[in-house]
């Protein structure tokens, strides 16, 4: 395992340290490190909190801040934060209008979610589903949150700016989640610090197909294929689960996952934006970098969110974080 | 399992628990990298760790309320899907123990404990989750099974998992290809078994 | 070899192609890709042009816009640019007050961009080169340009936004690099496209000390060390460097190469930030993350410039570029 | 070489020189990964596969304005420190060759070319860099070696700066490290000097 760091006991904490330091004039640290949060609050509005294993950084912490978050929790590597982070980060940020936790569903983050809202006043929870690559889902744990959840905490967190209530906050979240499908692929495996091995092995020639952000397997193994056919089976997965609403304009996001140079994702975000294109989607918005990644791992995701005037002007709206700055 | 639990050596219990967890913790996450996220091992490990470190505080408690303190504290320490889970086991089985249990009210509050975990998980047996050995071990309690062969079945009943498709957990996302692999909360789970049952035993 | 591409021989022009598309709202792409520029021009502005091999993105294209570039050229990967596509952004960009290119001290690069310089009007070159890597440079082809380019794009960008003329542009370009310095270290190498394997073999516990921005080895080839002795043998050599210009204020950039993922720079900037602050240099300005890259390498560098009250305050300016972006 | 330059064939030169860049590209890309950037086949390849597709403009035209074209071309297509060195070196010979060359008025060009090439390199010979095969063939061209000599005498140059140290070019990052390899632009620069003379001596 080779990776930039003092220890595997101390990855975090360095990591996390140095990420607050860096970004000390919008962020502050929590006690014991349990969570990131905005250093100046806006009071009566909703406090958004979200959190979840660290290894997908700038995942959540670095959505911390004006337009966004309010905190973030961060979990151990690939390991869902416990209650009592999303607790003392609601009583850091909660300024009287009540929290709303944005979790990617997996059963540790919504479960350590769910016994920390169990014992806080006034919170709502909005789940993120948005992985189509886990099929038959339905009778299991669901789907996947993964990078379109980023396209949530954005929208959500700039109408918590506007000064929307909880239940409404909730809703648009659900509305969000909902006009929103990612599907992801892996070249390599990433190495969890504490494993110190990687999590999968994979040929030389083979590609995961539905990679899941923790490395977990996907759809099948395949050989490689080229970024034109890659995104070509992913737009038509996401595009067929959208079905009647993969129509007029979107959000196309292409997602690296830690290991994967810019050049590579702008080739799969010209093959994507092409696809969608010629199935007549307008692409309004764009966004390609690693935001949600799976520490080193090499590969990438394609997000679509079907937009509308509401969600558009939201995502317009300014934003200052760590890893997410526009119009401020 | 001794007819009184009022005995019982709590020390000696977190010890056994924690060393067989510390023990077995690399093989923990190897099962947890065929078909989850390489990371149970770790969880475990930390959370017995940590109450390792509170033994004084727990040995110091009645049993039930060492037990709550103890779940408690796997939930503020372990998180993924185990910490909530196990957490919620230790929590609800010491609310549900009298303080004067005996093996008949220590079945009925095992059972208890297990529901409980199943609502926390929105889980059923059958689905390669910790359940699958929870459950027959209950069975066993309830049925006066001895401590050395509820070892032994709970081992079996990880065993078990293996041929299972996954449901519930982080291996349902693998559909078909969870087939063939132990279930790492299983695994943990009859370690944990083992461990209690045999120092209960001794 | 392992790349999210269509072919080698497209590699190039299809990023191009979803790069501009991506930034269609900042960004236009020249004839031939020869280069990419901003979509709307600033009469009278002096046109700040800068280019070099690809496999470096986000540098140059992404920090071509508002406050930072007018044009970039990009070279085959690893290659630099031929002197027509300057020629050709010159001509695009040029709204009369002259154009300074930036150009990193490669002979390639230098060469290229002096015989563009040659045929062109009214053209200044600033010539970076950060890496103190490179030792006994004095009677050799001289320091690398690193990724302390960005820093001078930054700094020279916001100035001519200003309306500074060619010479104050080019006295402050030269400004700005005497005081940055860089340097960096490899965990992996990278691989050149067309080449299909990595540029050099490095064992599982080895890490290349002193890399340069295309896999090029540095000073010596050494056993992994942590994050923290690695920081301090490079802060050690940029502060010894510096020698008296070493106090005050100070821009911290901790630089992935690609295939890094957000967690390790955050660690190695946390490691750099302790040790520049035993040594009495305040870190006023914090910059984390791969914008300097090396295609997939893994690893990263470490740039301090040194501040004074002009030049945080041209940093401080907003820029709005594909890959930077605050205040505006 | 023949007496006269008046009559050579254009075509064939450029058809040559291009094959032997193409079935050596991997091997220079090689040379150029050990103490440089793995690019110098690539690149030459590039150029050269250029100027094969301009062969019709460039064969119809007077020898030094051919020379004069597929140099630009380089420089155009080739990009790296070669682009613009070997580049130079055709632009300065179209320069300096008069139109009825004779093989004393080639060497003095050739001469020339080279001083171009080590100005716009800021170069000299030593330095493990192309200059150390253009120097030699020079004075081999000023003497009047024969071509089959020129040629191996350029292998022979292009062999003797695997010991040098490089001062200029993308290798002399390396600093002792560079010792050892073969220059690549040496490498090329000599594989084109075979295939000139052996296209003229054929
Ligand atoms: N819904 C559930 N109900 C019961 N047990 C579960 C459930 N989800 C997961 N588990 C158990 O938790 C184990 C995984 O724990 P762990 O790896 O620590 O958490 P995570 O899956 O969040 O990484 C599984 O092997 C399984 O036994
Ligand atoms: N300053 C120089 N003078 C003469 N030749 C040089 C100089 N710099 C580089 N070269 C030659 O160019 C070759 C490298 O060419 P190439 O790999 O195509 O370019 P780059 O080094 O920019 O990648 C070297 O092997 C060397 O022979
Ligand atoms: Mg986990
Ligand atoms: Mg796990
Ligand atoms: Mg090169
Ligand atoms: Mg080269």
């Amino acid at each position: 395992m080779k990776k930039l760091m003092n220890s595997v006991g101390t990855i975090l904490i360095d990591s996390l340290d140095g990420f607050v330091a860096a970004h000390g004039d919008i962020l502050v640290l929590g006690d014991e490190h349990k969570f990131v949060r905005r250093k100046a609050l806006k009071p009566g509005k909703v406090a958004l909190i979200s959190g979840g294993g660290s290894g997908h950084e700038p995942l959540h912490g670095g959505f911390v801040g004006h337009g966004m978050l309010d905190a973030a929790c961060p979990g151990q590597v690939f390991t869902s934060p416990t209650p009592d982070q999303m607790l003392a980060a609601a009583q850091a940020v909660d300024t009287g209008a009540g929290c709303l936790f944005i979790v990617k569903n997996y059963e540790g983050d919504v479960m350590n979610f769910e016994m920390a809202a169990e014992m806080a006043d006034n919170v709502a929870t909005v789940i993120t589903n948005d992985d189509v690559a886990v099929e038959n889902s339905s009778y299991t744990t669901g789907r996947r949150g993964v990078a379109g959840t980023l396209v949530v905490e954005k929208i959500v967190g700039a109408a918590a700016e506007e000064g929307r209530d909880l239940a409404a906050l909730k809703a648009l979240g659900e509305k969000v989640n909902a006009a929103t499908r990612s599907m992801g692929v892996a070249l390599t495996s990433c190495t969890v610090p504490a494993a110190g091995k990687p999590t999968f092995d994979i040929g030389d020639d083979e590609m995961e197909f539905g990679v899941g952000i923790h490395g977990e397997p996907g759809r099948r193994r395949d050989k490689l294929k080229s970024a034109d056919a890659i995104a070509e089976e992913i737009v038509h997965a996401i595009v067929a689960d959208l079905g009647n609403a993969a129509q007029g304009e979107a959000l196309l996001f292409v997602n690296g996952f830690g290991g994967t140079p810019a050049m590579e994702l702008y080739v799969v975000y010209n093959s994507a934006r092409k696809l969608l294109q010629a199935k007549g989607i307008r692409i309004a918005r764009s966004l390609v970098g690693s935001y949600v990644t799976s520490l080193d791992m090499a590969g990438c995701s394609i997000t679509v969110t079907m937009l509308d005037a509401e969600t558009t002007k939201l995502w317009d709206a300014p934003v200052h974080t760590a890893a997410l700055r526009w119009a401020m | 399992m001794t007819e009184t639990l009022a005995s019982v050596d709590i020390r000696s219990l977190v010890e056994a628990c924690a060393t067989t967890i510390s023990a077995h913790a690399d093989e923990l996450t190897t099962l947890d990298q065929a078909i989850g996220d390489a990371d149970h091992g770790y969880n475990m490990k930390r959370g017995f760790d940590a109450l390792l470190a509170d033994v004084d505080t727990l040995a110091a408690k009645p049993l039930p309320d060492a037990l709550k303190a103890a779940g408690t504290k796997l939930v503020m320490t372990v998180g993924g899907a185990s910490g909530p889970l196990f957490g919620t086991f230790l929590m609800a089985l010491g609310k549900e123990l009298p303080a004067d249990a005996d093996r008949a009210t220590f079945a009925a509050a095992f059972g208890k404990a297990v529901d409980a975990v199943a609502a926390r998980g929105k889980s059923e047996k059958g689905q390669k989750t910790m359940l699958d050995v929870f459950y027959p071990v209950r069975d066993a309690l309830v049925s006066g099974t001895s401590d050395a062969e509820i070892a032994a079945l709970a081992d079996q009943a990880a065993e078990a998992t293996v041929p299972l498709k996954a449901i519930r957990g982080r291996a349902s996302f693998l559909g078909d290809r969870s087939i063939g692999h132990m279930d790492p909360g299983s695994r943990s789970s009859a370690l944990l078994v083992r461990a209690v049952a045999e120092t209960l035993g001794a």
